[in-house]
């Protein structure tokens, strides 16, 4: 009797497998995944919620509204751009988890912007998207290992390199504050260790360094022990080379402990929406350094930062104009140059071909020259310095960019000559 | 002002623990219940305190329904239980355990009132107001916990084996003092007992109890010259 | 000197808060014999009530009260239609010894997916009634301010009210005997069912004062997601472990020693050992103490 | 019929694993991913069932125990280049070795004492692997059983790869555990479960029952840790959080703790449910806020609803009930 209803159960069991295993059917196969008569499909991954998502969480609205903006001048070709979101936490195997539902369940052409250094290292070694032929635009790190296009065929880089950063920091550290006691506090991770290397690189040595543990959590357990140690250390110049959140826990903990050293925060934790959305004021920023390659934000008579400022309030009226939307808006302004490039049919394979033949003429926001070509997936390679405003904007020193460029190897670090080309009609690609 | 029991079934899930018993108690008279292990006695008094649930009968003390009532009500009808094996808290002061028993009582004067007759009536308790009860011997324990049920100033104290692992000396000490609650403050007395000769010889009457059925009442007198209930419960 | 005493001022603000989170573990424990995973979920939502109140009336000291009521009745509503039902309806079987960890896990998750899909996600600000400013010797600014200061008050005198309660009061002594012995309180006309819903409202309002100091003393924004309220979960039940879960002077020293212990892991050792550190400290001490630093040794049942 | 064998019941496993290969061929891609994560959980959730509903203790640090079992397995498999088979064994045995280590520490502590240690554990040792550089860090180390034997053709993906070997790996433990706890030591378990003393009494030593059984749980939860960081591919401390523990005595308790063979309700549940909420949410247009917290809640209802009305599981209640039937029909 027993034995006879365990069978039985075993039966039920297995029939509900089979039934939640068996409720889809295989689609009919399109030219292209992800691809069809009246919509491209694209994904990304990043996180939406946990502490490491003040901030980045706009970077969808910020996309959204650019494709909407593209939708309604007609599209792509006459294709609609649509993005599908994932939430990963910033935790690298639900990034996993949600790239892998992003290609399989979503069926997506390509990835877009996907966040973090540990996540793209995460997907890109277990999902394997370079192997499967699936392009990752625009990775959203500086990680500077993504640039190796034979490692990673189908990824293309975007931001400079943390290297490239670094080097360019220990460049501005020497002609503004050499002599005095240095402090670094960083995460502890690759994108870290990257930091690391070009300080190195630069020949910067530092007085004491502190290093926080990367992960949804770690950027906000111990700032008063890292300020103790950065005090008790000496240190009168700290580069702050983490994540945002981890900029508000160091900076809203130091104001309170009154230790007022030069900060300078690197272009990652340098977000203002993110440190006052941590429940910081704005104003522990005043004062400090920080880099961008993207034009100031309250630099409305740049015509980048107008149209787009404009397009993007009008989609999310109760939002505020940032440089999170800048460069998100920025890049869905590169992703649909770039599936314009890749001809009236595109496929994975073309819209690679395409960023790898013509991406270094994309018509771009930033001041800094774009690097795309059949040998390289380098994005940007420079950036320009500022001091923040006591409402926390970043402003060129003296209302004028100086931006400086290198590489991510053995490379100078120069004053760069880029003139930025004039922005195609109506912000569309042409 | 009797307690009266009428037709009382209890169950422990499918077992009958007690079935179809009736008596009853006078007022100031001590009734000892005696019986075998397992005769059902424990589960009577824990019944008739609120603490275990009946399936059928009656009882009543004083015009309130025992049955389906919580403990915390009835000890406030003047129902006091002593639980079986020195019940009173060890982590609490010997003090606190007495206060424990007056505590649902709004006048507090006499409270106080119980409080000092308590600890006339067990001196010891007195000298050991602010030791933790677990520092007590078992019989000042025993001891306190009567003196916890008298702070509820009860009419009717129902008493579990208050002889249980006590020297004959200690046993015979609360017995007496037992027989003097009746005699000397008016209180009705159940006194269940595994050490039937010695609860007999304090009591008023009797009831013997076998395997959840009442099988001999009567005077205790009678009973101690009852051959059966020589032979079967005073083992001589 | 001054990284030793910025590690011991860190170590017993964090403490103090850990210790009245373990006070509302060892509350709950003490009355219905149930570890409540729930609570820092419950010090949540009470914090919520306090950031409501601090938006309406833009006052600290009104906000803190009410958290503590909101608290208080959270508590009371759970153990009056939750912990009864579970109480009777999972005493028995091998689901006896996990289904109160289960269940109050499970309302864990129930309370933050409510609360999130009532607030949100996003971060929402408090504000602390005096300042954060450190104080300061010589020129160096301690990790210590006015704000740390009230925090420790506060924990002194709501444990010392709660000792008074207990030690002193007829609710307290109700409170210990329904703990102990059920049945003998029950016997001695305590009304131990509304006891037990007491002891939970004593618990919610704990959790709430430490809810809405731990979350003045980071930087006053939280959300359902806080590391803030995780270290909470964690940091309140392991000290109230530590302390021996039957007393609250032992929840005390819990929260304190492992405050203590914890601050000077982070600052001499590496910022990274934060989740291990706790862990540790508790094999150590359950090594040599297995039922806490001072707990009764048989664990009472009933 | 009471005396069904070990060799029927095995041609009982050897029939289902046809099925579900059967299945593997038929279904897409995403489907198969998940039929591995089924197959995982199964084994995790049997683990906790073993430990919980036989030997009656609690665990709150599987989690924990998997983590051993997966960075054994992969550092082993990176370092010596094991077969993919002997990863898994070694992945057990590890894990077995923490779990009698665990299980000794847990002899000496009562219930509460108990799941403070573990919860603890479950914090404090997937972030050991912060502080060792062999362990990878936060971001891990990957985890590479290589790619599907070419003889299975071109259109074998790695994810049914996958599929095969969790399949496989969930049916032979599933057959293991079944039979341990219908051998000898199931009984000790259960007899220690319902009485210590008496267990004791009638000669059983029941501290050493106790850590053979929170030993043999270790060493099957180590399995489905390696399975786990297979599927997911990297080993790292966030593919073990504290909520992966919560989850599988989540997924024990839905199955049933007492009772084996509810293990497929749990695992299934666990896996359906994102998707589930998902398509309720999109079903009936629900706002964006409630669209991200309806799993949880999902699960944290079902979770309640199950400890107050279903206490031992859905498999437990049915089989009172058709007791319960069965002894009114005799009347």
């Amino acid at each position: 009797m027993k034995a006879m209803n365990r069978r039985k159960l075993f039966t039920v069991c297995a029939t509900i497998a089979v039934a939640s295993l068996a409720v889809t059917a295989i689609p009919a196969q399109a030219a292209e995944v992800g691809v069809s008569s009246s919509e491209i499909k694209l994904g990304m991954t990043l996180p939406m919620t946990g502490t490491a998502s003040p901030g980045y969480n706009k970077i969808p609205g910020a996309v959204k509204a650019y494709f909407d903006y593209v939708n309604a001048n007609g599209g792509i070709n006459g294709r609609k751009l649509t993005l599908v979101v994932k939430d990963d936490q910033y935790v690298p195997t639900l990034a996993v988890a949600k790239t892998n539902e992003l290609i399989l369940k979503d069926k997506v052409m390509a990835l877009l912007a996907p966040l973090g250094t540990a996540n793209n290292k995460a997907v890109a070694s277990v999902v394997n998207p370079g192997a499967r032929g699936i392009p990752t635009l625009f990775v959203n790190t500086g990680f500077s290992g993504f640039a190796d296009k034979k490692k990673y065929p189908t990824t293309f880089s975007l931001l400079p390199s943390y290297i490239m950063e670094a080097k360019i920091m220990a460049e501005y550290i020497k002609d503004n504050f050499a002599g005095k006691k240095l402090g670094l506090l960083y995460q502890d991770d690759d994108f870290g260790d990257d930091a690391l290397a070009g300080f190195k690189q630069a020949g910067l040595n530092f007085d004491v360094k502190v290093a926080y543990a990367s992960g949804s959590q770690g950027d906000k357990v111990s700032p008063a022990q890292w300020v103790t140690k950065l005090q008790a250390g000496g240190a009168e110049v700290v580069i702050l080379f983490g994540v945002s959140s981890a900029t508000a826990a160091a900076l809203g903990t130091a104001s309170v402990m009154k230790f007022a050293p030069q900060w300078i925060l690197g272009s990652v934790g340098g977000d203002a929406t993110t440190i006052k959305a941590s429940g910081v004021p704005a104003g522990v920023l005043y004062n400090a350094v920080g880099a961008s390659f993207a034009p100031a934000t309250t630099d409305t008579a740049d015509e980048y930062v107008k149209l787009f400022q404009e397009i993007y309030l009008k989609a999310n009226p109760t939002e505020t104009f940032d440089n999170n939307v800048m460069v998100g808006m920025n890049t869905a302004f590169l992703t649909a140059q770039a599936l314009k490039a890749a001809g009236t049919n595109p496929t994975r394979k073309s819209l690679i071909a395409a960023i790898e033949k013509s991406g270094k003429n994309f018509a771009s926001a930033a001041l800094v020259p774009l690097n795309y070509s059949t040998t390289s997936h380098v994005g940007y390679n420079g950036y320009w310095f500022g001091k923040y405003s006591p409402t926390g904007d970043l402003k060129p020193a003296g209302g004028v960019y100086t931006v400086y460029t290198t590489d991510s190897g053995n490379g100078a670090v120069v004053k760069s000559t880029y003139k930025r080309p004039a922005m195609p009609a109506k912000g569309l690609p042409n | 002002m009797t307690l009266t029991v009428n037709e009382l079934t209890i169950h422990h899930g499918a077992i009958c623990a007690i079935s179809d018993v009736s008596f009853t108690v006078p007022k100031g008279q001590l009734t000892a219940v005696i019986g075998a292990n397992g005769a059902g006695k424990t589960t009577l008094l824990r019944t008739l305190s609120g603490l275990n649930k009946s399936t059928h009968g009656t009882a009543t003390w004083n015009e309130h329904n025992l049955l389906h009532s919580k403990p915390e009500t009835i000890v406030r009808h003047g129902v006091s239980h002593v639980s079986e094996g020195k019940a009173v808290i060890p982590e609490l002061s010997v003090v606190e355990n007495l206060e424990l028993g007056a505590i649902w009582r709004k006048n507090k004067k006499e409270a106080a009132e119980s409080k000092a007759a308590v600890t006339d009536i067990f001196p010891r308790l007195g000298e050991r107001l602010n030791q933790r009860a677990d520092t007590l011997s078992g019989g000042e324990r025993q001891m306190l916990a009567i003196g916890r049920a008298l702070m509820s100033k009860p009419e009717l104290l129902l008493l579990d084996e208050p002889s249980l692992g006590l020297a004959p000396l200690v046993v015979e000490q609360i017995f007496q003092t037992i027989r003097d609650l009746t005699t000397t403050m008016g209180l009705t007395v159940v006194l269940v007992e595994q050490n039937a000769m010695g609860a007999l010889k304090i009591a008023d009457q009797g009831i013997v109890l076998n395997l959840g059925k009442v099988a001999v009442t009567g005077t205790a007198q009678s009973l101690i010259a009852d051959p059966q209930v020589r032979a079967a419960y005073l083992g001589y | 000197m001054f990284q030793l005493l910025n590690t011991i001022l860190i170590g017993i603000t964090a403490g103090a808060i850990y210790s009245l989170m373990a006070t509302a573990i060892v509350l709950v424990w003490r009355s219905t014999r149930v570890i409540n995973f729930a609570q820092a979920g419950m010090a949540l939502l009470s914090t919520y009530f306090g950031y409501e109140a601090m938006v309406h009336f833009n006052s600290f000291w009104i906000a803190l009260p009410v958290a503590m009521v909101g608290g208080a009745a959270v508590a009371a509503l759970i153990e009056l239609v939750f912990m009864r039902l579970l109480v009777k309806r999972s005493s028995t079987g091998p689901i006896a010894a996990v289904a109160p960890i289960i269940a109050t896990l499970g309302l864990l998750g129930l309370i933050k997916g409510l609360i999130s899909t009532f607030w949100g996600g996003a971060d929402v600000r408090l504000v602390g009634p005096v300042t954060n400013i450190g104080y300061s010797i010589g020129d160096k600014t301690l990790a210590f301010s006015p704000l740390k200061l009230l925090t420790l008050c506060t924990v002194v005198v709501l444990m010392l009210l709660l000792t008074v309660l207990f030690q002193k009061s007829n609710i307290g002594l109700s409170l210990r005997a329904s703990a102990y012995s059920p049945e003998i309180a029950r016997l001695s006309g305590v009304k131990v069912d509304f006891v037990r819903t007491l002891g939970w409202s004593l618990a919610g309002a704990s959790g709430a004062v430490a809810g809405m100091f731990q979350t003045v003393n980071g930087n006053g924004a939280f959300s359902p997601e806080s590391i803030e309220f995780s270290l909470l979960l964690i940091s309140g039940f392991i000290a109230a472990i530590i302390g021996g879960l039957e007393s609250l002077i032992g929840a005390v020293i819990g929260g304190l020693v492992l405050g203590l212990v914890v601050s000077f892991v982070l600052m001499y050792i590496s910022s990274s050992l934060f989740f291990i550190a706790p862990f540790l400290i508790l094999l150590i001490i359950l090594f040599i103490r297995p039922q806490g630093i001072i707990g009764v040794k048989a664990a009472r049942r009933g | 019929m009471d005396k069904l064998k070990g060799a029927n019941k095995l041609g009982l496993y050897v029939v289902s694993g046809f099925i579900l290969f059967l299945l593997g061929n038929r279904v897409d891609e995403l489907r198969v991913y998940q039929g591995a994560s089924i197959a995982v959980f199964v084994v995790a959730i049997s683990s906790i069932i073993l430990l919980t509903g036989y030997s009656g203790q609690v665990s709150l640090g599987h989690g924990a125990l998997m983590a051993i079992g997966a960075y054994s397995a992969v550092i082993s498999r990176n370092s010596f280049h094991t077969p993919v088979i002997l990863t898994f064994v070694i992945a057990v045995l590890i894990a077995a070795i923490g779990g009698a280590l665990l299980g000794a520490a847990a002899a000496r502590l009562s219930g509460p004492y108990l799941a403070g240690t573990t919860l603890a554990l479950a914090i404090g040792l997937p972030s050991l692997a912060n502080q060792f550089s062999i362990l990878g860090g936060e971001q891990g180390i990957f985890f590479d059983v290589g790619f599907p034997p070419p003889s299975l053709g071109e259109g074998f993906t790695q994810y049914k790869w996958f599929f095969w070997i969790a399949a496989l790996a969930a049916l032979i433990s599933m057959w293991l555990v079944a039979n341990i706890l219908r051998s000898r030591f199931g009984r000790n378990w259960r007899a220690g479960r319902s009485n210590e003393t008496a267990a004791a009494l009638s000669g059983i030593n029941v501290s050493r029952s106790k850590i053979l059984a929170f030993t043999i749980s270790a060493g099957v939860a180590g399995l489905a840790g390696a399975l786990l960081s297979m599927t997911i591919g990297i080993v790292s401390p966030s593919a073990f959080p504290l909520t992966l523990s919560f989850s599988l005595l989540t997924g024990a308790v839905l199955s049933g703790v007492s009772t084996l063979s509810g293990v497929m309700i749990g695992a299934v549940t666990l896996v359906a449910i994102p998707e589930i909420a998902d398509a309720v949410a999109t079903r009936i247009g629900v706002s964006e806020r409630l669209t991200t917290n309806l799993p949880g809640l999902m699960v944290s209802t079902l979770l309640i609803l199950t400890v107050l009305f279903v206490p031992n599981g859905p498999v437990e209640q049915h089989r009172t009930r058709q007791a319960r039937k069965a002894a009114r029909e005799k009347h």
